[in-house]
């Protein structure tokens, strides 16, 4: 049996969390080793990914794990470990890595029961990993699952004032959306006579969903347009994720916004939009919708926050609602800035939510008006507060800028002069940045505690990883591009590809 | 209506009356007894369905294991833990639950075509796929039992420290 | 020519009978063998179905091999189960269901 | 040459002190003075590196590369050369502020982006550091963060430049779908250049073409042209919502009419920066986007009318609020949003002038005006910055009399401020009588020009009356009105109290003399024909002569034009000093309309506030309204869900009676439904699912 490097980074990553459960006072320093050690792995399959391999997923690994056995004379379902990767997930796999050895860093001096919470943040990194791995729907439903629970015991344990409340909401939010998605996927897999669950040849899959009739196409995108917008989230099922994010701790903030959120995005481009072509084409003025309103939404409720959290998590919906667009766009630019903004977003945000702790360790509140003049006492983390506003709101030479570029770009393309809707929003967005920049870095110093500290050096080396990714894909975007694009939902729309586009036109 | 069909229906007529009569046997000892003869005649299915293996199985671990092992705990508890049951207990409810529940069961088998039992499945077919393409179902099982051990070896030993019952506050 | 019709009604019913045990005895140890009656329908049909299937034939083996599987899984819930009863008796002084109310809220 | 733009950020990221942004910008200097002399010898622009930025699959790809062309040459040679005197010049005047590794390194950012995007060799890459052009002013006018004024002006100047900067995105959206992927402008401005250095980068597509958005479909700049007006024919809608588009960009960035509130705000920054913001680097981009696009403006009559009205009121407009205003800085301020005014109107009227006699006339005299104007505007703030620096103040009426203090201010000021008014032997004179007998022609083809142009010459009056009240108020007279000493303005820049106002070091003077310099020289490069080489379809002009580059043409309009300006120009001169000259200070009769048009001029039209209610009412307000909906709407909806739920579960709880037999009821009870339900209705549901 041929082991692939996934399944080494998958046992990495569960016994790494393993270790830290029961490490107990020396838990961040297995944490750490751990999450760097996951971070190694997956660099070298950054290395060793194949630029030229477009039609397939790379290091393949398949495995019958049981087989349900059909009449006699129909072929059976099988189970499957199937695992592998394309440009698509590769960069998420990185940016999962990337912010899990970040938050350990940050949460360096962490008190409140320490391996507990490392081992809880790197089971979420884990099963993060099997999601964007996973290439059989069963064995991506059971790592989507695997990476909601921590999070609801890391809200609801380590959270701030209102975290049963938030936990719980979280919890039945994601929970409801959880079941319909697998309700949809196992009607997918049913109603297409699929030989077995799992989905390592997305042309054969395609040719299985193609004799599903549209009626139930639609039911079927709907259900994993739901499933996967809530965890997007997409407006209006997106009420879980304020409270989530203010009541959670720094880190759970962090990867939540970082990294949970890109789940919802990475399913719909891995399972919803290519497997179920009617159905996208009936519903594609629907996720338009949902999209604008996001991005409407998002921008203009983050400019009526006074508490930093929420503007942060506001403005994730802002992001995120472009990512959707670009998705429902389904052209081989807006996925690519799709992927490329829920790339930056996972940075960018990750980053802001870590000032947004900070601030809060140093000044005790959140409160926007109440704090100002933070420049003066807190240079390096006014600092960090800029650069992460600048590079939310696009900032040239950091990595949103091409992502959005692209996504307004495509958005163009598609639809022209709609893209007028988010462009304004864009402003909006830039407002509220400035404007809280304005009130919370400028001025006279007002409302800082004597004893307030500038960044202690855990938090700050945190964000540096942050900052530097983030400014190098910024100048350098074709390093990831080059990647994204190499995947079977692109691959055969190279030239010499094959002609014909399974996935994008 | 062939001698095989006879058996068959003499034979399940006999595994209905004997599960029935041990669950409304009045004394306990009775009940395992008839317990015994309700597992010896699916002991006798099985043979007859050339389940040879299956059916040896069935008088090892049903008729012998699983009977004494009642029988003794029974011995343990040293009281007459038969309870009456009072008439009043069994409510119409659960009565008729049981007989939809057997006649939807017996309309689902109603369509079931009949056929010819294949002979030839001896103890070396069995075996063979047992330990090779079904070795993880007993590599599991091997694992529950184990685990199912230890747990029982727990619950006995849990007692030691708790309270003593209330003894004496059974009828 | 074996009637499979036949079979599977009459453990529909054996398998009906248990749940009315399940249902109405209050004692543990009839819990218990009720429990163990179902267990006994769904092995026979496991069995049932394994000679039902034509010829030397992948499927035929894989149920009786299931089958034996499952006589030591009932196996060993009846060693569990006596174990609890035992417990049960040791602790309340009972083996009467009907006193072990712990799993109401 | 890409490597001293590395350079220069590498200095940036180290630097400490102003020596080395002195040294790395004086090396950019002469690096433009290089690059300046050879595109006069050769005329046409080139590549020089590239490589594709990020690309798809389907060929589409972004590159990134320089591009030297005239134009870009002419304006490295003002950013660098404003931006090493104002380089210079910080060293004394920020002298004794905190944060100077921060200044220098935002300076110096601001610069390099700046001089990248001269470079830029397509629109995305012009778009990538125009916008981080925008964010290094953002840093800069708020650099003194510790006023919340200057924070508030840093914030209005983002937000407002961004508002362009977003119609500037959907311009280049339009064209890059019009133009099928090929949008590179200098393709167009030099038509006959064709793909050179087409094996860079392994020979794809980009790396002909101009580097640019390329499709595998069209990837020849040589048939760009064509091409492009073929677009235009089939869908002239859609260019000229995309030349609109662009201009809102450019509007933005230059501060014209709608969007131009930002940039007397700015003056909150350090008057060095401001300087650099008005002289060559921000400001100046927005209308260096317009030159080199002007072809694509001018595809379509309207939107050239548009560009020619929007300078034309623009250029008037923002004259009169320079009369009032009291601030020193702000007149200034004022006059820059004139003269870009003049300079958009140029490039309107250049492309309709073109359509008529059927060549492309070129915006030269718009980059002209914008070289002109880029030194005597520098120096103009440098003074008044020497000024604030020793009064420690910016209030006009604080000032008088300084002639005699400070002499090489007072006259490198009035150098700065004859040029600007149109007086000839200035170099303002040429460059602006270049622009309206362009606008004058414009007129003549589209009659909608004519009051644009009758605006555009009352701003030349008014131009000399705000720059002559701004001289005459400070430097004349015998009386200093300041009380000395009187408390320093509260952040201005390297204020000490004024006990004894005196020149200050030749640090600060050294450059003040070399723009005057320049500002003098600068009107006559044109007779060189190598400088004309940079500025195609330029004329130089006086009174009525007009040299050609082989000899002189005459025209009669042209002198009546020349006359008309000059005549206004000195009566807005003699007028300042009848008002204010030698001390005297104009007050406002009690009685009569003056007074309230100066309170309407003070508020600036009452713009300015207009745009803060719409933002407070109008956005915050849909703001609220969305926090509201999704408090008690949404969320409401959702807790609506849970009491139901938590009702029927109260209910619900009551069966729970703990009796082991009750539990398995409702199994069994779950069970035969669920078998039923497979048994009697299943078989009829697969129909309606296809099968399953």
């Amino acid at each position: 049996m041929e082991i692939s490097p996934l399944t080494i980074l998958l046992v990495l990553a569960f016994g790494g969390t393993a270790l830290t459960f029961v490490a107990g006072r020396s838990a961040r320093f297995v944490a750490l080793g751990t999450a760097i050690a996951t971070l190694v792995v997956t660099l070298g399959l950054l290395a060793m990914f194949s630029l030229s391999e477009l039609l397939s997923y790379q290091f393949l690994q398949v495995n019958t794990w049981f087989t349900f056995m059909g009449a006699p004379g129909s072929p059976g379902l099988s189970i499957d470990y199937a695992v592998g990767i394309d440009g698509i997930s590769l960069p998420f796999l990185l940016l999962s890595a990337v912010i899990t050895v970040a938050t350990v860093i940050y949460h360096w001096g962490e008190e409140k029961n320490p391996a507990g919470f490392f081992g809880l943040l790197l089971l979420t990194n884990a099963g993060l990993l099997g999601v964007f791995v996973s290439l059989d729907i069963l064995l991506f439903f059971v790592f989507w699952e695997v990476v909601l629970i921590p999070m609801f015991f890391l809200i609801g344990h380590w959270g701030g004032p209102r975290r049963q409340y938030a936990a719980l909401k979280f919890f039945v939010y994601t929970h409801v959306a959880s079941v319909v998605m697998l309700v949809s996927l196992l009607a997918m897999v049913f109603l297409g006579h699929w030989p077995s669950f799992d989905f390592t040849d997305m042309t054969a899959v395609q040719g299985y969903n193609a004799s599903i009739p549209e009626v139930a196409q639609v039911f079927l995108f709907g259900g994993l347009l739901f499933g996967f917008g809530v965890k997007l989230p997409m407006v209006p099922f997106h009420t879980w994720l304020p409270d989530a994010h203010v009541e959670a701790p720094t880190g759970g903030s962090v990867f939540l916004a970082a990294l949970l959120l890109k789940m919802g995005g990475y399913g719909l481009i891995r399972l919803a939009f290519p497997l179920l072509s009617l159905g996208r084409e009936a519903l594609t003025p629907l996720v338009f919708f949902f999209a604008f309103l996001s991005i409407v939404w998002g921008a203009y409720l983050s400019l009526s926050q006074r508490d930093l959290k929420r503007l942060v998590a506001y403005s994730s919906i802002n992001h995120m609602g472009v990512v959707l667009l670009a998705i429902g766009l389904w052209t081989q630019l807006g996925v690519m800035a799709a992927v490329l903004l829920m790339f930056a977003h996972g940075l960018v945000s990750g980053l802001l939510f870590m000032i947004s702790g900070s601030v809060h360790h140093s000044f005790g509140t959140r409160d926007i008006p109440s704090v100002g003049g933070m420049t003066s006492r807190t240079p390096i983390l006014s600092t960090m507060l800029m650069v992460g506003s600048l590079a939310s709101l696009g900032l040239p030479a950091l990595v949103s800028f091409p992502a959005e570029f692209s996504a307004f770009l495509a958005t163009w393309e598609s639809l022209r002069y709609l893209v007028f809707l988010p462009l304004m929003a864009l402003v909006v967005t830039a407002a509220f940045y400035i404007w809280m920049m304005q009130r919370l870095s400028f001025g006279p110093p007002h409302g800082i505690p004597a004893d307030a500290k500038d960044l202690p050096l855990p938090e700050m080396m945190g964000m540096v990883i942050l900052v530097a990714l983030i400014v190098l894909y910024g100048i350098l975007p074709f390093l990831l591009v080059h990647i994204i694009t190499v995947s079977p939902i692109f691959g055969a729309c190279y030239p010499g590809g094959g002609g014909v586009c399974p996935g994008l036109p | 209506m062939t001698p095989e069909t006879l058996l068959m229906a003499v034979l399940l007529g006999i595994a209905v009356v004997t599960a029935l009569l041990a669950l409304l046997a009045r004394e306990v000892v009775h009940t395992i007894i008839w317990i015994g003869g309700f597992f010896v005649t699916l002991s006798a299915i099985y043979f007859v369905l050339y389940a040879a293996f299956l059916g040896v199985l069935q008088l090892a671990v049903y008729a012998g294991a699983v009977t004494i092992l009642l029988l003794f705990a029974v011995m343990v508890i040293k009281k007459r833990i038969f309870v009456r049951e009072a008439g009043a207990g069994v409510g119409p409810v659960p009565i008729l639950l049981a007989l939809a529940l057997g006649a939807v069961l017996v309309a689902l088998a109603a369509g079931v075509p009949g056929g010819t039992a294949y002979s030839a499945y001896d103890v070396t077919a069995l075996s063979a796929n047992l330990f090779t393409r079904n070795g993880a179902w007993l590599l599991l099982l091997g694992l529950v039992m184990l685990s199912a051990l230890a747990g029982s070896i727990h619950l006995a030993r849990e007692m030691r420290g708790a309270p003593s019952p209330p003894r004496g506050g059974v009828p | 020519m074996i009637p499979f019709d036949d079979i599977l009604a009459g453990s529909g019913i054996l398998f009906a009978v248990g749940t009315f045990g399940v249902l109405t005895r209050r004692n543990f140890i009839l819990l218990l063998i009720s429990v163990e009656i179902i267990m006994n329908t769904a092995i026979l049909n496991f069995i049932a179905f394994s000679a039902y299937a034509p010829g030397p034939s992948i499927l035929g083996v894989t149920g009786q091999a299931v089958a034996v599987v499952l006589v030591g899984l009932a196996a060993t819930e009846v060693a569990v189960g006596l174990a609890i009863v035992l417990a049960l008796n040791r602790v309340r002084g009972s083996v009467d269901v009907a006193k072990a109310m712990d799993l109401k809220l | 040459m890409a490597f001293v733009l590395i350079g220069l950020l590498g200095t940036r990221l180290k630097n400490g002190g102003g020596l080395w942004a002195v040294v790395a910008e004086g090396l950019a200097l002469v690096w433009g003075l290089y690059v300046a002399l050879s595109e006069m010898g050769a005329p046409l622009p080139y590549h020089d590196v590239s490589f594709v930025w990020f690309g798809l699959p389907n060929g589409t790809n972004f590159a990134m590369g320089t591009l030297v062309s005239p134009l870009g040459a002419l304006m490295l040679l003002v950013v660098n050369g404003v931006g090493l005197l104002v380089v210079v010049y910080s060293l004394e005047y920020m002298g004794h502020e905190e944060g100077l590794p921060r200044y220098y390194a935002e300076l110096m950012l601001f610069l390099t982006a700046m001089n990248a995007l001269v470079l830029a060799d397509n629109y995305l890459e012009f778009v990538l550091f125009w916008e981080l052009v925008g964010v290094c002013s953002y840093l800069l006018i708020g650099f003194f963060w510790k006023k919340p004024e200057a924070a508030a002006a840093a914030k209005k100047a983002f937000l407002v430049t961004r508002v362009g900067d977003v119609m500037f995105f959907i311009g280049i959206f339009v064209f890059f779908t019009a133009f099928a992927g090929v949008v590179d402008p200098h393709a167009v401005l030099y038509p006959g250049t064709s793909c050179p250095g087409a094996s860079v980068g392994g020979g794809l597509p980009w790396a002909c073409a101009g580097f640019t958005f390329t499709t595998p479909n069209a990837n020849s700049a040589t048939t760009f042209l064509p091409a492009g007006i073929v677009a235009q024919n089939a869908n002239p809608w859609l260019m000229g919502f995309g030349g609109v588009m662009i201009l809102g960009g450019a509007v933005g960035k230059s501060a014209q009419f709608p969007l131009h509130p930002w940039l007397p705000d700015a003056m909150e920054g350090p008057t060095t920066v401001s300087a650099l913001i008005h002289a060559a680097t921000m400001v100046a981009a927005g209308i260096y986007l317009l030159a080199i696009t002007a072809i694509f403006l001018g595809f379509t009559e309207i939107t050239s009318l548009i560009i020619l009205a929007i300078g034309g009121f623009t250029s008037f407009f923002a004259g009169t609020m320079g009369v009032v205003a009291p601030d020193i800085k702000r007149v200034i301020a004022y006059s820059t949003i004139s003269q870009l005014g003049y300079m958009a109107m140029a490039v309107g009227a250049s492309s309709l002038v073109s359509d008529v006699s059927g060549t492309f006339v070129g915006p030269g005299a718009a980059m002209f005006h914008l070289f002109t104007h880029a030194f005597f505007k520098a120096l103009l703030f440098l003074a008044a910055g020497s000024v604030i620096h020793v009064v420690g103040t910016q209030d006009l009426f604080k000032m008088g009399g300084l002639r005699k203090y400070m002499p090489v201010t007072a006259t490198t000021m009035l150098v700065g401020a004859l040029a600007l008014s149109g007086i000839p032997p200035f170099s303002g004179f040429f460059s602006k009588d270049d622009l309206l007998g362009l606008t004058y022609a414009a007129a003549q083809a589209d009659a909608v020009a004519w009051p644009f142009f009758a605006l555009a010459l009352l701003a030349v009056f008014l131009t000399a009356l705000y720059i002559f009240r701004l001289v005459f108020l400070a430097f004349s007279g015998d009386r200093y009105r300041g009380a000395p000493p009187s408390a320093p303005h509260p952040g201005a820049a390297g204020t000490h109290p004024p006990t004894d106002p005196h020149e200050p070091s030749w640090i600060m003077r050294g450059p003040l003399v070399i723009l005057a310099a320049l500002s003098v020289a600068a009107g006559f490069l044109p007779l060189l024909p190598a400088f004309r080489g940079l500025l195609p379809g330029l004329s130089w002009g006086l009174f009525g002569f007009t040299y050609t580059g082989s000899g002189w043409i005459f025209s009669t309009p042209d002198l009546v034009i020349s006359a008309i300006s000059l005549g206004l120009a000195l009566l807005g001169l003699t007028t300042a000093w009848r008002l204010w000259g030698n001390g005297r200070v104009y007050a406002l009769p009690a009685a009569g309309p003056l007074p309230r048009i100066h309170g309407v001029l003070l508020h600036r039209y009452y713009i300015d506030d207009a745009y803060d209610a719409f933002g407070r009412s109008v956005i915050l307000g849909i703001a609220r309204g969305f926090a509201w909906i999704d408090r008690y709407v949404i969320d409401g909806t959702i807790h609506g869900f849970e009491e139901v739920f938590s009702g029927i579960s109260t209910r619900g709880r009551k069966l729970q009676t703990g009796l082991v037999s009750n539990y398995a009821s409702w199994v069994i009870l779950g069970l035969v439904v669920l078998v039923a339900f497979f048994l009697f209705v299943v078989p009829h549901l697969s129909g309606i699912l296809g099968g399953g």
